[in-house]
């Protein structure tokens, strides 16, 4: 069983993509010569040729190509070099990749998956750090998910660029070069987009989080452990559609539940997690669910990066004020 | 030509009728309309239209009655099936579409299947990023798309001059290395052969052209447009003589003119019948073709519409 | 005491601004020798000249201009044509409009407001009935205010161009025809940004709304008082910063909330709304506060969109589900 | 141009030394850099950077250390005053500001004050929407502006012939009827002379102006790249014949590149010793300058974060 980080992950489930089916597409800025500025592609276009390609810098032109490569009944995997670069493309995305499908009365498929490194940490410049999630998950057409681990990253992306609909894939950067060691080959049972996976099982609070965040909800959910209190933590995967089952049956199970996210707090997707878990789960709930978030501010520099994201320290203090909340 | 026209003054008549909430007229550009799409080879090529380009649609055979359902508001893209149409949902994003061409132009290229792709916009789309950035890509990858921009001098009240610096939208395709061509919009014959050359080199690998067609907006923007604001009768009038219709009818023999009448007559009268033979529209699709397969989300929410229907 | 339609009073408004203050210009698509295609601008490039300016059709360039106009010490008042044409500016409103003032550290200001006929509801072509607001109220450093009556108009739009920051002005197109008797010379009690305010006073449940839900809503209270309910109606007007206070307040009193918006559902405001009441409430709440929103699919076309808006009788449904409500 | 050479190889060091995180480098692009920065008028005109352009703030006289607070990762836009610079905070999206030098452009021009805006932007940049929708405006307005386009050859991995179809931005300039020059970018006189001359027609009513600075980066794409993966170490030897600063050494004596190069040690210096005496932003400024006044959610944000702090 090989160790791979995540972009080992990803790439090889391109290059899997590639293979398996030969109307996919790899494109973007710099992924085929230089294989990525995080060396996703690497490789690819060796291998692939004319399927993979650098395009000129424009990402609107970038979503735009791909709506019509798709109508000529290709399966595009285009490339935004990062997630702060989204907005040129938005209205590609929004108006025109996420409604083509609607538009045409279901008789122009739309099977691009939008690669996108997301999220921060990584002490990069401005607009290198910013979370799109709640904005896309606002759209109706599109579908986001976003792997935390190499063998999510894997299957995730082969089940994206599988589907019929358009998806947003936000790649959590600051987790590239994390190792697991897995079997790409070895078959997993086939779940549908929008199922969550319970990643630490727990009995006192339910934490909720999608990429980098779930890492830090597990060490987390150890520090809590060493004081006796057992939480359970939920890796969303994808953040629309979302799994709403899933999560109340965590929080029936719990009866608390913090959400954690990298973006600013107001109308962020902690807000949505907190509506759907409140309406579900009201006579259960024995606090209100808690949003731990990155603040209303923008994406600070490299030097104020951890104070902006959600911090440990953060985390627990939410997880203290649920266990401890009394009903005014 | 004259079926565009009679028909599209039967759409103001029915929006005037209140059958329409609202109708672009496309009067004055039916030359560049009709020349363009005729020259289109439908086995292999498609065309990717604003919202004003019903010319394009009659020359190409589209149901026009699935393609006014648009204007009946009864789908936004129209009710013809776009595949087999060859003509890609209408689109109301000024510019938006452009890139699409494009991308499908570097799909035919990569089929190799000696499709060609034409973009349908207007002087004031000229103006938008895509537009730009969809020339540059054609021009980097030398693909097989026309750039066919109705320059009809007006976008809603801003004339041409001030919407195109220097000008000229073919100009422009100089900068990308592209072939650029001006014609006379209102002349069908000569829309026709400058598209039909553009498509034919684009087809043998000689890359994209802009297509300048030189025209007039004689009606309203829209018909909740009042161009009385911005331009005079005498505006409008100096371009009647240069009407596309009375340039072709020179052409033809007074019989062949009245046939045509006799046939665009004919081809409203059913479109007429129907549109009102159209069925207004299931309000269960409200929850339809969003996704390939209904997430549960959503059918959980047409579900809690169901049941307030019956409520 | 003239009767205005909001489109007279926010013409109004733009004329009284540009009166008190020089340094304010209008400009976008259309606004100039026509008017704007609502005739909200109307009159002013014959009274302010080179203040008032028709722009080439292209949404970045308009709100990057406003920018560097802004830089220059003016005051803009930019207008996009209409909500769904927003998406191609969004990379300037996001990342450069919400950000200069922030990335300069205080030193350029950008009092920008950008004013957008929003909603739906006016058998509009595609594009042309979408509510943007979520997405606006996620970014830091934006503020976002939509008005419901033509005195409002009036006021709110004074304030949007005199306040310092970035602000998006949602104008809901279905009213703007809405007439009013007021006297726009009658000086209101200045409200801080972030004000909402109720317009109906009730016991039984608070309904939420902005825009033209805010008549809907009114309309619902009416129906339901023949049933002996009193619902509270709040305007929320502000979007970001959201009145958490004032809405708490009225939940204190009600203890029973139903939010209602155009936008679709998921990661919609109303999952803000609602978590914030949630957080401040949750001693009170007699149920999880309710959502009546659009639904999850892309704004419709003329013949559906009835369907697609909140209704009277699903905000009545709703009202019911949080009046019957049983702690599970 | 030396002490941009000295202080960007100084960046480099430091970036080594891990006080940067990250550094893009401007080696090979000083002539173009400085040599049209030196042009301007720093009483009236405006700059608006990219994030490659140092050579710009050395000439303008901008506060260096505060400068390469984006570096330090102190502050994004910088620490400098961009009022008092005249120059804008260094921008990050490509294509981004090149619409606000044209709005500040407008803002001169209402104003009457003679002023002119200088935009610098990269090849890859060209491909922008923005970029286009920019210089139609400056073209319709017939605005005071300078679109500088550094043509160094590459953006990232990308080659300018795979980038800008047609080969040149300058040649772009003709389609919005404006005026579009090459220059030998690593001629810093040249550079000079055809920016002065370009702003000199700005402010007396003549327009904008397209120059294209023909030149290279010497250096990687920034810290983080590796150009081995897309050129090869000849194509980057046929520059080094071409370095600006030899050029420039041509035309002065070897006492003045002597005395040049202690003057350029001495700023590099007193710039290293300005970082290293650099404090660590305020971490409390996590919550400043968002709004001109802080919003009630923000100060609660602020007060739950110093709480979590003391916890
Ligand atoms: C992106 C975008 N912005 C604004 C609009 C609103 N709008 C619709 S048509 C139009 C004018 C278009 O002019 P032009 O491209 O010349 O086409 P024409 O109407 O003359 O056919 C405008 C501004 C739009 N549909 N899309
Ligand atoms: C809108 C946007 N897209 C992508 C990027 C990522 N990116 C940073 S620099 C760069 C290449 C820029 O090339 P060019 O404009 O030629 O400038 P140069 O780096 O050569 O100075 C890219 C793709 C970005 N910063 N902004
Ligand atoms: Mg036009
Ligand atoms: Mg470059």
């Amino acid at each position: 069983m090989p160790e791979l980080s995540l972009q080992q992950a990803l790439n090889l489930a391109l290059q899997h993509a590639c293979e398996d089916d030969d109307r996919v597409l790899v494109f973007g800025q710099d992924v085929g010569t230089l294989g990525g500025v995080f060396r996703v592609t690497d490789g690819l276009k060796a291998k692939f040729g004319d399927r993979v390609f650098d395009t000129p810098l424009a990402e609107s032109a970038i979503m735009g190509t791909a709506v019509g490569l798709a109508m000529h009944g290709w399966r595009p995997v285009p490339e935004i070099q990062f997630d702060g670069f989204s907005y040129p493309a938005l209205d590609q995305i929004v108006n025109q990749v996420a409604r083509m499908h609607y538009r045409s009365r279901g008789v122009l498929n739309m099977p691009i998956t939008l690669r996108l490194p997301s999220f921060g940490g990584i002490r990069a410049p401005e607009h290198h750090g910013e979370s799109l999630e709640a904005l896309f998950a606002h759209v109706p057409g599109l579908k986001v998910v976003s792997p935390s681990t190499p063998s999510e990253g894997y299957h995730l992306l082969r089940q994206a660029i599988a589907d019929p609909d358009p998806v947003i894939f936000m790649e959590p950067k600051p987790r590239y070069w994390q190792r697991e060691f897995f079997d790409p080959s070895e078959p997993v049972p086939p779940v549908p987009p929008g199922t969550s996976r319970v990643v630490r099982a727990g009995k006192h609070a339910t934490l909720v989080a999608w990429g980098a965040m779930v890492a830090r909800c597990l060490q987390v959910a150890e520090l809590a452990a060493e004081d006796g209190v057992e939480l359970e933590v939920v890796d969303l995967r994808w953040l629309k559609p979302i799994d709403v089952d899933g999560l109340a049956a965590s929080v029936a199970k719990t009866r608390r539940a913090v959400v954690v996210h990298e973006a600013p707090l107001t109308a962020g997707l902690g807000a949505e997690v907190s509506a759907l878990v409140t309406e579900r789960c009201f006579g259960d709930l024995r606090a209100p669910v808690q949003r731990v978030t990155g603040f209303d501010v923008p994406y600070p520099s490299g030097a104020l990066e951890d104070e902006y994201l959600p911090s440990a320290d953060r985390i627990l203090t939410a997880v203290q004020t649920t266990l401890e909340y009394r009903r005014g | 030509m004259l079926v565009a026209r009679r028909l599209d003054e039967e759409a103001i008549a029915l929006q005037r009728q209140g059958v329409f909430p609202a109708y672009a007229p496309a009067k004055g550009q039916e030359a560049a309309q009709v020349g363009s799409a005729a020259a289109l080879d439908l086995n292999r090529d498609f065309a990717f239209p604003g919202y004003r380009d019903i010319g394009a649609a009659v020359a190409m055979g589209v149901d026009l009655v699935a393609y006014l359902a648009t204007h009946l508001n009864t789908w936004h893209g129209g009710l013809y099936d776009p595949r087999t149409s060859r003509l890609a949902p209408i689109n109301a994003v000024v510019g938006g579409p452009v890139t699409h061409a494009v991308g499908w132009a570097m799909g035919a290229k990569l089929d190799q299947t000696g499709g060609a792709a034409i973009s349908y916009f207007g002087d004031g789309a000229s103006s938008q990023g895509d537009v730009h950035e969809a020339m540059n890509f054609a021009g980097v990858y030398q693909l097989p798309v026309v750039f066919f921009c109705q320059n009809n001098g007006w976008a809603i009240s801003v004339p041409t001059e001030r919407q195109v610096a220097g000008g000229s939208v073919a100009a422009r395709a100089a900068g990308y290395g592209i072939e650029g061509h001006r014609v006379d919009g209102n002349d069908v014959v000569a829309v026709f052969e400058a598209t039909r050359a553009a498509l034919d080199r684009a087809r043998d690998g000689g890359g994209p052209t802009v297509i300048e067609a030189m025209t007039y907006r004689v009606g309203p923007h829209s018909t909740s447009d009042d161009p009385g604001r911005y331009r005079t009768l005498e505006d409008e009038q100096a371009w009647t003589d240069r009407d596309p219709l009375a340039v072709a009818a020179k052409q033809l023999s007074a019989d062949d003119v009245a046939a045509a009448e006799e046939h665009a007559a004919a081809v409203v009268r059913e479109i007429r019948e129907g549109l009102q033979a159209s069925a207004a529209p299931d309000a269960a699709e409200l929850f339809s073709f969003v996704y390939r397969e209904p997430t549960k989300a959503l059918l959980e929410q047409q579900r809690a519409w169901k049941e307030s229907l019956d409520a």
